[in-house]
């Protein structure tokens, strides 16, 4: 089993006709997601991938035509709240935003619209979600992770491959791979994750993937402590970082005494997770 | 990006908030002859983006023409932790009865707006804000419905502001909450808000921070950035699209993701060496913006040895490795490159390098500790 | 018993030092009312009433000093959408506006901010609640009513008075009378209303006044036929009124083909409600 | 408050859809004039707020500037279903190729605007609406989000409008949204909006109905308002605040509420009677609104006997008796009068009527059958 998406996920993508909409969505045909429509607004009645799948105006005429119930967006950042409400609206159960550098006044609008509709979002600026073995449902490269018990969640992208390609390279599996990007506005957040992961029987050990900035690592701990019976390694990226300096990500921002690195390590140590010096340590942990 | 303060204060008065009458100068009989125009006694500030202006010398009192032109001409020969003062604001100096603080900003965690007043105005609010934090007075601003009447008024009675002043603060909050709105501001302060001794109440100070990621919407404010506060290196990034940020060391470092770069200087660190820079390449690199990376990294003189870190997601390491071959040979540079590729391609790409006979790395460690040897000359 | 209010209601009054505000502040303590504070703006320490009853600056201050639970809102129509808003943001749980000519605009801004408080509004335009013998939130006049077991929800004002006058006249008392007020946005309707009814053990008949326009008396027939087992009696005001033609209440027009007087009527008589000729019918029918 | 075809459309025009270019003429020498410097053909449409002028001959096209004259003078000579043409709008006529339907107003049920778009314009949109539902699209607005592009996106393709078109349209419908939602309109429509052979759109016709509660913050508005509609007794009202419609019969009503208005009017028909008017006072009703509310019933000389029934909540009875014996002192009239007060202050107001010899009223029967005998002089 897994969480969020599976091989019965119906995947539609929104700015399939786009550079990145289109190399992302070949790559997650050939990994074997059910991907049944594309959304691109005045190029419905197109396909794409030589013909393999439609192209719709809306979402509303694509979930219609195809029964499409999870939606990946590729759109860039101006148009990406846009295309959040337009999956909300249409009723997609799940949606994953790619994009990075959406404005943050637009993701309270959006956080807010969701939550009234009961719409999970995970993202934006995020590398989505990977199954091992069944479907990915975003930028994930397929090839570095193999099917098994281990859940990932992580706020950081490409640093959550180094940890899929350690554990991959030690013959360790993963059950689903959650990347929920690293916005201080965003969808899914630590918690969230590590609820379903808790519930989830099939997940049997637990990877968190954080970095400085905000106190959402913390809050995991709490809720760790509490909640969380299954064992739990980490890793939290930025112990070098000068204070006071955006290093890319809105979020890694250190500020004041609050969201350093060695408070969130010091506050997941003592939540009994065991926290490594690098990610490639990591497999060693669990 | 952060804005001077007469461009802010400039925003909060559009938006109906009264500020004193005053204008920008870059030289001192500017400055003079603007002070003429409004009357002494006036104030005249540095516009430097850096804390502490005051303590500096950069904001001072003039009684009468002569005063200003001197003032202004000190001030404009200041340099300010590092920052020239390149403009100074020469405002109607204010009688200042009372000093209080009105503030927005974004409150991750409930995902919302925060407007905070305090009594204690005019000092540094985040000292006031660790000491006493019971002085600061907050109010949620729902995104979708804005800042209410009742909202400012909790806010005034919170900071017993005495109650002739209600409707002028109200004004000032829905003004304030305005200016924060439109152009998608991160933070919106004024700070003194006074109460002048005639009962008037006016923003002394503003400062605004505006989302970087908004200013597509905002392209009127982009132009009003400093870059002086920006090292050249990390101008020319931003105009390629790339993250960069100058540090002391070594090992320049280019990786793709914020998250992947500073776990990468992390581990350079952990094995003895010491990034020099850091520098996301971010999604969809073209072989152009490594061109432009590699260039910005090699213009630092320190950096001995240049480690490249890209895990393939939305990069394709293909491109990535086209890019740095092209870069290399625009730039011709003896620094000695460790190359770890991975991912989306990787195989394409580790080929196109092994092919122009450069070093690379299976683990990050490995590359890590490559690079730091190859730093240290071995 | 009763419903919405009773001798337990710690009764707030927004725009208690209005004219119209402290006029019925004093009919509503007179009758019994527990109406333990007061709120308008810049008076906050002021008290009225010769001193009975405090003045605060804030909903929330109010609140947090007495212990209010439920407001009642007589602040003029431009003030009205903040009033309602303050009230449910401090945690009020049920609020009455009374004040009519609030702008539709701002009435759905309101109600799609109470719905997600789960904030029970009844109004605006509207003469409030009586629950006779126990409390009143509005301006019903107490002395038209005695305590019993007829339940009254009404659309218009003045009509109401006009049944619970006749009814008292009869010796007929009321558990409570529900004024929800005639504006095409408001809170609490007649569906609503009829639920509490039919819940409440002490109703054991129910009185429904309603008026032309709009389908909520179709709607509160359908709802009758399907859950209501109490008896229904009911009048419709309007029908001599021309159609076409805005009769006070922005409710009450009547275009086309529906919201006739006819149409409602015939729907409520299909549901076995009883519909009098005229308002002093009323008693007659139960 | 309906606003004339030309405002409405302005008012579309300050929210960037695009409009004829014309302008508003009071006589035909000005109507030649704006048609010769906008350029022929032009077409002439009379500004008057009911529907069928098409069919009364009330918009025509002329070719030439003796042709524009003529029509104009023919036009402001008309009277419309009673209203007499007072000005006329000069447009530049239109290269129409297909008409289509764009409108808002709110959907009670549902608690929200609802846009609507048809491919069906240019006719009755609520014959459409009836008889063709199916070509009528919706889409309900999230008040507090507003319109979203992807909701006119929906809108468009599902009146199939061919896709070249979309971007323009999706700047109307945000326009048409804005200016609903900025002038708190109850609807905006417009119909037709046409494509021109020229592949433009273009609103040829608008309409606007403003929330008459929100008017208030709309008084730049407010004086557009058209008093040609209203007949002068209801202006007379509206200006002291009454709600009065005049209608056919003899007994005069003056109520509290419009419901028991409504009811009154209800039961002097049931007894035999015939209501010659609906009239509120409204709450909180002045001894000054009483004595112009019965200024007005008695300005009809059809009125043969008044019936007042007042049952006080927020109106006291008290107030009411004072403004009824006030007004009776300035208005001096043989009219017979049966009052019927109930409810706050209600022995107090009965005392000052039976006082002065005024026939009185227990129940609401008695008091319309003693008003209906009194009508027919018994």
């Amino acid at each position: 089993m897994s969480i969020l998406v599976n091989k019965n996920t119906r995947l539609l993508v929104q700015g399939i006709t786009g550079q990145e909409g289109i190399f992302h969505t070949e790559k997650m045909v050939e990994y074997g997601t059910r991907v049944v429509a594309g959304v691109t607004p005045g190029k419905g009645g197109e396909w794409v991938l030589n013909g393999k799948i439609p192209v719709f105006d809306s979402v509303k005429i694509a979930k219609n035509a195809t029964g499409a119930n999870t939606s990946v967006i590729f759109v860039p950042a101006r148009f990406a709240a846009d295309a959040m409400f337009e999956a909300a609206d249409a009723g997609m159960e799940l949606i994953i935003c790619i994009t990075e550098g959406v404005p943050v006044a637009d993701m309270m609008r959006v956080r807010n619209f969701l939550d009234q509709k009961g719409v999970r979002l995970v993202g934006p600026n995020c590398p989505g979600l990977l199954t091992p073995g069944e479907a990915k449902a975003g930028i994930i490269p397929g090839n570095i992770a193999i099917p098994g018990s281990i859940g990932v969640v992580s706020r950081s992208g490409t640093l959550t491959y180094e940890v899929l390609y350690a554990l991959k390279n030690l013959g360790l599996g993963v059950s689903t791979c959650v990347g929920i990007g690293g916005d201080p506005v965003n969808g899914t957040n630590f918690i969230d994750t590590l609820e379903m992961f808790q519930e989830d029987p099939d997940t049997e050990k637990i990877v968190l993937i954080g970095e400085i900035g905000g106190t959402d690592e913390e809050q995991a701990a709490e809720y760790i402590s509490k909640y969380v019976t299954k064992p739990v390694a980490s890793f939290i990226a930025g112990r070098t970082a000068p204070p006071g300096k955006r290093m890319g990500h809105a979020g890694a921002i250190v500020q004041g005494g609050t969201g350093l690195a060695e408070d969130k390590i010091r506050a997941l140590e003592d939540a009994g997770v065991k926290v490594a010096d690098h990610p490639e340590q990591i497999p060693e942990l669990l | 990006m952060k804005l001077h303060e007469v461009y802010s204060k400039r925003i909060f008065g559009e938006h109906g908030i009264p500020i004193p009458s005053g204008d920008l100068a870059r030289t001192a009989p500017e400055a003079e002859k603007i002070a003429k125009k409004i009357g002494f006694p006036v104030v005249i500030k540095s516009q430097v983006l850096v804390g502490g202006r005051g303590k500096a010398g950069g904001i001072r009192v003039a009684k009468n023409a002569a005063e200003a032109k001197q003032h202004a001409q000190d001030i404009l020969d200041l340099t300010i932790k590092g920052l020239p003062v390149r403009m100074v604001l020469v405002d109607k100096a204010a009688d200042i009865k009372t000093e209080i603080y009105l503030g927005i900003t974004n409150d991750r965690a409930a995902r919302k707006p925060v407007m905070m007043a305090s009594a204690a105005g005019g000092v540094d609010i985040e000292e006031v804000a660790r000491k006493t934090p019971e002085k600061i007075i907050k109010c949620h601003i729902d995104p979708l419905m804005g800042l209410k009447s009742y909202q400012s008024r909790d806010l005034a009675a919170g900071i017993d502001l005495p109650r002739e002043h209600w409707a002028a603060f109200g004004k000032i909050a829905f003004g304030l909450w305005e200016a924060y709105q439109d152009s998608d501001a991160t933070l919106a302060e004024i700070n003194p808000l006074v109460i002048t001794g005639g009962g008037e109440l006016l923003a002394v100070d503003g400062k605004m921070v505006l989302d970087d990621n908004a200013l597509f919407r905002h392209l009127d404010l982009e132009e009003l950035r400093d870059l002086d506060v920006d090292q050249e290196a990390e101008i020319r990034a931003r105009e390629n699209g790339l993250s960069f940020i100058k540090l002391g060391g070594d090992i320049g470092c280019m990786v793709n993701g914020a998250g992947l770069a500073m776990t990468t200087m992390d581990i350079i660190k952990l094995f003895g060496g010491e990034p020099a820079n850091f520098l996301d390449i971010g999604g969809g690199a073209s072989a152009d913006k490594v061109a432009a990376a590699l260039e910005i990294i090699l213009s630092d003189p320190n950096v001995k040895a240049v480690l490249f870190n890209i895990f393939g997601g939305i990069t394709r390491c293909d491109l990535v490795a086209r890019g740095i071959l092209d870069a290399l040979e625009e730039v011709k540079t003896d620094v000695p490159m460790v190359v770890r590729l991975v991912g989306t391609n990787a195989s394409e790409g580790q080929q196109l390098l092994k092919d122009a006979n450069m070093e690379t790395a299976d683990t990050l460690a490995e590359a890590a500790q490559k690079a730091v040897a190859a730093a240290k000359g071995n």
